[in-house]
């Protein structure tokens, strides 16, 4: 099993004639992704490298029965794009865009969550469910099938963590990047939700960072849900200074809010155990997994 | 992009928001001026941070010389590190009560949030974790903005806990209504992440007037404002930008990432979350981070050249940790680079390097033969430049 | 029985401490309506012949459980003061006001439309469920309780009409002035529903006029849903000219459509009876009830 | 309120709409003037209807003196009734192609309605009647308005019925995306009912440019536009306002909802549908109403007065039947105020009134002893007054 992607994914990818978004969709489908359609306004009726390009998302999802999209246009245009996903129906919407201002965000967000559609992103890696699907930049060749799940707010780290735990012999249900933007869709409390819904993945790992409070309340819903699976949790930020935007733009510490020291409180309060690095994260990770099979 | 007192106050007149009269000032002889122009004035320091009244960045006088001493005195003050190149002088306030009005990013909601209390001129924050009560908020509809029914509810609400203000609650709410929805489109035109009024001050006339103004732009934003960028360096010119740091001030130039740090180990990676976990490595192995640099995705020559450069201006730094992860590129085409770099601008500090990615093996070769340090592991990489810049040997 | 207002509604009026509030206020308790507040900004607290103010809709259902509201604020703040209402939650809406900017109306009509509440207005007169509430400005001695449903977009014509029927013998369940304004609440279509719903209400009287198609879609439904009562239509503005706005914001004849002979045309072939002058309705009114009784 | 081409398109032009180059004239020298500094132009009369163009209302021309002489010829006209005033002289265009763009009110939906159609240049009505499928529609959200990816699926539905501009759907989506956004903002700004671009001219460059410009403002939202309404009262004096009616200028001055018709019987009421049924009736008799005047709520001798005034200025008026639903006032003071109305004004002209209310028969009585005639019933007054100002003795 697996987790808002599988093998019955049809994905179209919205800005598929740029620069990142044709590289991507050859990525993608190098990986096994199906990818039914590209859309980009104006080039309605192209092919390209055998995908069939749409002038809309309607369009597109009419023709092929798309029910993922990939958002890949710059960011001045990618709140619309969100949009124009949602309105035309698609399941899951994955934005990779980084860069989006903070009040396009708040408004995609808003309508998105009137539709039945769901986001993940922006500013996110994306989502990989190995063998079967992947949708975003996370390198093809790192993800092999396995017991764990993985959401995490940095792409890099979530890469280094799929390598590390892939060098030592464990592979993924489905690695979910939420994404490092102050606004965005889905969080770490939805993704929890779902995992706990997947009856394979056996622990989660949780990749969080500096600012917001999304790791204080996933830790608050694993304990009042009393979620059942292992948590190993790396929090990255520890050293950031507050006021200061760390790459990320939410990773921001704001007067005492958002600090990693409280979030490692608080996900240890729920239980979970606080790996210091990556070498941590996959010792932790293999410790519970062996405790489950035991 | 976090504007000055005085440039949010511009903006606030320009959307209807009552300000006091007044006048930039970079001199004691303009302050003098205006000290005569407009009377009683108050001076005050234009910095990017708060908490300048208790470093003695404000003065409140009377005549055009106690303005031009007061002005001279603090010109020369740099207050929790920012230097003072202009004062805002403007007419000394008769207040009769103080509130706060302000909107600011709600992460948890995903939404702006508009604030009010009758508890203003002191922070905010404080007062929410002292009196909550005392601090009320909507959370109004992202394409609808705040109705005035929800600014007046919120108003009223905010008011009820001023006993002093229940007389004139009509009149104040009416004001509030209007500030408040001024305020509120002016934040949505700005991208802002902050709009502040603190204090909002209610005169004996009865009129509501900005005491204090704080704009924070979105960044990601500011392709939108680019004449406001333009007027802001312009204004200050461009190291200045706000009083903005000058290491930043010359990342930003090169369209780096970076933050600086107080420390001497220079870090580099590729992503944000990695660089983050690359500075707590160099403390968790006892060394102090300099910087903060993210050169995003690849990690090209002239990426490497540029970020290393930058990072090494900052006489502080001892030695370079850069930590790559390489994906999909060649890790022998990454380390290609890196000596390519460190080659062309003739780099003798200490370089240690983590990488991974297809033929890492071979670019570890390549390092070592080039004399870098190499690494698999980040926390072997992290030990290493703690250990080569230990001792204050830059 | 009767529809949307009965001794059950709990009236809060909006504005009530202007000129016009507070005489209709009066008005409405000479009636025997239960107006139970008023809401004026600023003046909480006060007591108006008997009546508590609230500052806002907000306060006045917390304190008095109103289900009802009556907005008589001037046409800026009118729009506002309906969507306040609907955001505090009360069932019925009845907006008197007169002059709202059409784009307020969508505004607060879209509004409305995202909660529980129904708006009846803006720029209408009111209802009236005889003997048990009015809310608005029908002139009270004229209603009396009886068989007769009706509902109509001019205030004057719908007075006509009570009178007529009253002095002929027979009495309403309730009487809805939906307002002459283009954008509205509650249209025919909607009250005629009601009607349907209602069992004492056994002939339906629509005064209907000039501009848009309401009256036409009402026809349409008749047909479509199969309405059981008789329909009694009356149509004014037959000798209008195209493009003027008669009075009504809502009363004009745009192009060729909107017509009298529209929505005549289309009310025969539903099977309702055409009045041309009030007696007309008053005797075809009293046939109706007649065979219904036969 | 409805502007004139001239003033919508200044207004287009500065919500960042092409417009051709243009200058308002008013006499032939004027319009020699233009041509002579933009070359070849259309010399367009100003009138607040369509159909100018087929009554001659339009002309292009290549020279000055062309331009003077047909300036002229256009000044002198009548076209449906309007005179003409003034001219819009602009830059002729080179066209490729005509296109449609318009927001309207659409009762139905309670919504504006953006529409776009590859079929401009012609009645939009009429294409929607014979090609339905070539008008495309959407209704925003209110709050939000139409967001480009709306604006963008509606200009590709309306593309994919002209062949001809499929190779450059994109540039011309792109085009239509922003003229779109921007043609909508200036309707909600303007309280617009309609805001119509028809044609929206493709040149040959690519650009698109308004040929034409309609833009009428829901009054019940004048107040928010006094600039506006001042501005159209200066530029053509306050009773041609947009060619507006005479009489109707006059009632717009004193308040009176009025609308001016052919016939010869004056008709006032209270109450918009009231006032409707009393001209229906009279028109029933065999009569022609001369007005439609709605005096509104109650029936004072002050409003009597100035309604009554209002009617008998037209002088194709030969009596007034006066059509008053009492409710709570009573008859008898509405019977007073009548007659004190005709005497103050010294009318001779046959008054029917039909009135109800409390003292409905010492109304009556009051009425009968002043020479008034009195009526219960609405048809018996109709007859009345039909009978009293049949035969032309106006």
């Amino acid at each position: 099993m697996s987790v808002l992607v599988d093998s019955n994914s049809r994905v179209i990818v919205q800005g598929a004639t740029g620069k990142e978004g044709r590289f991507h969709t050859a990525q993608m489908r190098a990986f096994g992704t199906n990818v039914v359609g590209g859309v980009s306004p104006g080039k309605g009726g192209a092919d390209q490298d055998g995908v069939p390009i749409y002038n809309t998302v309607t369009d597109a999802v009419a023709a092929t029965g798309a029910n993922v999209a990939g958002v890949f246009v710059p960011p001045p245009f990618a709140a619309d794009a969100i949009m124009e996903a949602a309105a035309a129906g698609v399941a899951l919407t994955v934005c990779i865009t980084e860069g989006i201002p903070v009040l396009d965000m708040i408004r995609a967000t808003a309508f998105v969550k009137s539709t039945g559609t769901r986001l993940l992103g922006a500013n996110c890696p994306g989502i990989v469910t190995p063998a079967q699907c992947k949708v975003g930049i996370i390198p093809n060749h790192i993800n092999k099938p396995g017991p764990v799940g993985i959401v995490g707010r940095s792409g890099t780290l979530t890469y280094e963590v799929i390598q590390g735990l892939g060098l030592a012999g464990m592979g993924q249900t489905t690695s979910v990047g939420v994404g490092g933007d102050p606004v965005m869709g889905l969080r770490f409390v939805d993704v929890l939700r779902l995992f706990a819904g997947d009856e394979e993945t056996r622990v989660v790992v949780m990749i969080g960072e500096i600012g917001g409070s999304d790791e204080e309340d996933a830790a608050a819903w694993i304990t009042a849900s009393g979620f059942a699976k292992p948590v190993v949790a790396f929090i990255s930020g520890r050293t950031a200074p507050p006021g200061k935007r760390m790459g990320h733009a939410g990773a921001i510490i704001s007067g005492n809010r958002g600090t990693a020291q409280s979030k490692i409180e608080a996900l240890t309060a729920a239980g979970a155990a606080i790996a210091d690095t990556i070498e941590d994260v996959v010792r932790l990770t293999a410790e519970r997994l062996e405790t489950r099979v035991a | 992009m976090k504007l000055l007192e005085y440039q949010a106050k511009q903006r606030f007149a320009a959307a209807g928001i009552d300000i006091p009269a007044g006048r930039l000032a970079r001199t004691g002889d303009e302050a003098a001026a205006v000290a005569r122009e407009l009377g009683r004035i108050a001076v005050k320091a234009q910095v990017p941070i708060g908490g300048r009244g208790k470093a003695g960045g404000i003065a409140v006088v009377d005549t055009p010389e106690d303005a031009r001493r007061e002005a001279e005195r603090i010109l020369a003050l740099r207050i929790r590190g920012y230097p003072v190149h202009a004062l805002w002088c403007e007419q000394a306030l008769a207040i009769d009560h103080e509130l706060y009005l302000g909107i600011t990013l709600d992460r948890d909601r995903g939404r702006l949030v508009l604030i009010v209390s009758a508890s203003g001129g002191m922070d905010i924050e404080q007062v929410a974790e002292s009196a909550p009560e005392k601090v009320v908020k909507i959370w109004p509809d992202p394409f609808a903005g705040p109705q005035p029914y929800e600014i007046r509810q919120l108003a009223f609400a905010a008011l009820a806990h001023a006993e002093a203000l229940r007389e004139r609650a009509g009149q104040l709410v009416t004001g509030l209504v209007r500030a408040g929805t001024r305020l509120y489109a002016l934040a949505v035109a700005h991208d802002a992440l902050t709009c502040e009024i603190n204090p909002l001050v209610l005169t004996p006339q009865g009129t509501l007037v900005a005491g204090d103004g704080k704009l924070e732009i979105d960044e990601n934003a500011e392709y939108r404002h680019q004449d406001l960028v333009a007027e802001l360096s312009g204004d200050q010119g461009d190291a200045d930008r706000a009083g903005e740091d000058p290491y930043e001030a010359e990342a930003r130039r090169r369209g780096l990432t970076y933050v600086h740090l107080d420390g001497y180990v220079g870090c580099i990676g590729n992503g944000a979350g990695l660089v983050m976990n690359t500075l707590d490595l160099v403390k968790q192995h006892g060394g102090e981070p300099a910087d903060f640099l993210d050169v995003g995705g690849g990690a090209g020559a002239e990426k490497v050249r540029n970020a290393l450069e930058m990072v090494l201006l900052d006489p502080n730094v001892r030695g370079v940790f850069i930590n790559i992860f390489g994906g999909i590129t060649r890790g022998d085409e990454v380390a290609r680079g890196i000596v390519a770099a460190r080659d062309q601008l003739h780099i003798t500090k200490p370089l240690v390097v983590r990488m991974t990615g297809t033929n890492e093996a071979e670019g570890r070769q390549i390092l070592e033969a080039a004399g870098i340090v190499p690494a698999t592991s980040a926390t072997e990489a992290a030990r290493t430049i703690v250990a080569l810049t230990a001792g204050g040997q830059s």
